[in-house]
This record gives C-alpha cells, structure tokens and sequence, in this order.
C-alpha cells in the first residue's frame, strides 16, 4: 500500500524534500514509518522523539496505524509567528 | 470567523471589520511584528513554514475554546508564510466583545495559545547563519 | 505618539503603522466601537463631545505613565467627536512593545485609564430620548 | 477683567452656549465663577459638586483665582469613548 508523506521546517530542509509517496507493509504505525523514512533519510535519525504525528491532517498518537491513501506528517515543536513577541 | 494562512500581507484592518458586530462594543487586536532581533542577534529576515491544512483546523480550535471561556462575538486569525522582512506582520488575531476586558483577555489568550500549538515554524536568518526555532521540545535540547 | 480628538473617521491602520518599531515584535490595538444597546436599551447613535485641548494633553500624560510601568515602544490614541452611527469607532488605542505580554497589558491599563481620566462625553440618542451619560459623580446621584 | 468660559456635553446643552466671554471681579475663584454662571443660567445650578476645573487647558482645585485673559472650563464627570465596551 502507499502513503503520502509531508515534513516541514528543519525536517524538509534535512531531507530535502516536502512531501513524497512511501510504499510500505500493511499494519505500520506512524512512528515506524518515520524510523522507515530515517533509514532513508539518515539526517532525520534522532528528531522522532520530539515530533508530533498527523494522518489527513488530524493530530494522531504515535501507535497510529497507517492506511492506505493516508497523507501523513511529521511536526516538529512548533514556534508559531507569536513567538516573535514572546521574549 | 476567519482562520487563514497565507503567503500575501496581512490585513487587521480587514479583520477587524470582520469580526465586529453592531452588539459588540470592544475590538481586541494582536499583530506579531517580525523583528529586527532575537535573543541577542540582529535578524534579517524570517521564513516561515506551516502545515496549512491542520493549522486552520487547530486555529479554528482554539477559538472555539476562547468562545466557552469568554462572551466572546467573533474571532479572526490569520498567519502569513514565506519570506518576512523587517516590521512585516507574520500574525493577526482580532476579538470581539460586547465588553473591553473580555476582548483583551481572550485575545491574549489566544495570542498564547497560538503559540503552542499551531503547526507553524520559523527560521531566522541572520548574519551568523539560519536556524530553524523549535519549541520546548527542540530536538537538540532532547535527551 | 499621537494623541488626537477629531471629528473625521478614525484610523486604526495609521496608528498601527505609527507605532510599530523594528525593534519591537508586538502591537495591541484596542477599538471602542459605537454599540446598537446600552443598559438594556436601544441606541440609534452616539454623540461625543471633547475639550480637545485638555483631553490631548491628558492622553499624552497617561501615556507617559504607561511608559512607565511597562517596557512600551511607542502609543497612540485617537479619539473621534461629533456624530457617530452605530458600528462606527470611536477610540483607538495602539500600543507596541518588544514582548506581547506587556503591549496587552499596557494597553488594557491605557483604555481603562482613558475612561477615567480624558475629558470626553457620550450622549446616548435612543428609541426612549437621549441622555448624556456622566461617570460616577453624574449630579443625579451625587449627594 | 474679562475671562473666557466654555462648557461641554451637558452642561453646554443646560446653559444653551459653548463658549463665553464674562467680566469678573478681582480675585473671583474658578467655583465662584461657576456660581455667578449659575445665576445667569440657573439651569447650571446643582452641578457645582460634581465638577473639575480647567484653567487654559489645566485641571486647577475649585479655589484657583481667575486672571484676566484665563480661558476657564467647567468639566462634567467624564464619559470617555472607551464606555462602550465597558459593561
């Protein structure tokens, strides 16, 4: 089955790309396609424990199964344009 | 209610007609100004990113809670993204109430709130270089 | 700093322009608009009178001492009299600061100040009359 | 000697005048002032209490003596714009 994935930010820049299409197993989670897409993209290794997960665009858990047709994402803290007042 | 991302200037003028009601006699508005500096360093310009889809969702969200908290009319936010210069506005949040100190507490409020949690990143390029700014969570600061 | 009573319409984009600041990462803009009730009565529109001279003066003061207590950039207030329809503004409030916290909290302490302190009045034209509404010392009440 | 006055809001709508030119005494206080106004204008009377005094544009205490030329403004309890959001 295939997924969409999407990364933003610091992650995009690390791969170097936005978004692409991932063929993978029945049954994986969202956190096991990122340690997938790490083992592609070594420059992601070490960011999993800080990210948050989205599947069609909705916040899921990291144990998420991913479907087939999904668009999944991969969200770093966020620092949003608020920040530039904060501090 | 209106809840955007974009890549073209913002408009707190447009939102602030938005949100007002003829019932409501306060209009509370943020605007996040990019700076010309950031914890010690002279920026020169920011870029901003997002997830666009999940970040109007959360955005509509968050109001949604404003709206429990406080009587609150009517909420507009909206964030540009790309390439910012200086003194360009990368966030608008306006609120409307019938009174001033809900408008003002809401707000700011959401104004925190936004910061938190709306799928939003900024990069701060500056003479020493860029970096992408990262919450609590920062990756290098992970154990 | 531009502290204004005017008759002509107000205008917030101005004031926001005018004291936003390369420096400073945050505006808080406040507007009092002209609401369609008012203690539970129907108002069809306001009329505002001013002792323009003295108000400015007075604007300028509380301002100073916004500047005082909080870290704030830059403020402007304008004020409009005459005639104004319901929807219309009739203040505005613009602060900018460094950090957001301080421009909303400079800016709620300046619009409840400005309330107390600026010589102004509002005359309610309702279904039932009008009536020019006085703070707490309005003859009627005092002893 | 000869003193300006201008009255506002309500007042200005009792005294059915905005602005006046008067002729004083010597030494005559701001509250004085208002009293003798209260005469002319006998709608005026019973607001002494809850007014302030300007004086060319500057809150002065009730016993500040009129100048000649002084430019003397009775202020009604103020309604500023910011009470439309304020309950």
């Amino acid at each position: 089955m295939k997924a969409k994935v999407r990364l933003f930010a610091r992650l995009s820049d690390l791969a170097g790309l936005r978004e692409t299409e991932v063929e993978l197993g029945e049954g994986l989670t969202v956190s096991e396609l990122f340690a997938a897409l790490a083992h592609t993209y070594p420059a992601l290794a070490g960011y999993a424990s800080s990210l948050m997960y989205a599947v069609n665009a909705e916040y899921v858990p990291s144990d998420h199964p991913v479907q087939d047709g999904d668009e999944v994402a991969f969200i770093p803290p966020v620092s949003g344009g608020a920040r530039c007042g904060s501090r | 209610m209106r809840f955007e991302i974009t890549r073209e200037p913002l408009d707190p003028q447009r939102l602030t007609q938005e949100v007002r009601r003829d019932e409501s006699g306060a209009v509370a508005v943020f605007l996040g100004v990019v700076r010309d500096n950031s914890r010690g360093r002279r920026v020169l310009h920011l870029e901003y990113d997002a997830y666009p889809e999940l970040a109007e969702r959360v955005m509509e969200r968050v109001a949604a809670e404003a709206k429990e908290r406080w009587p609150v009319t009517d909420v507009a936010i909206q964030h540009r993204v790309g390439r910012l210069e200086i003194g360009e506005t990368s966030l608008v949040v306006a609120v409307s109430s019938p009174h001033r100190k809900e408008a003002f507490e809401a707000c700011h409020w959401l104004v925190d709130r936004f910061k938190d949690v709306v799928p939003i990143w900024k990069k701060e390029v500056g003479e020493g270089g860029e970096e992408w700014i990262e919450g609590e969570l920062a990756p290098e600061e992970a154990p």
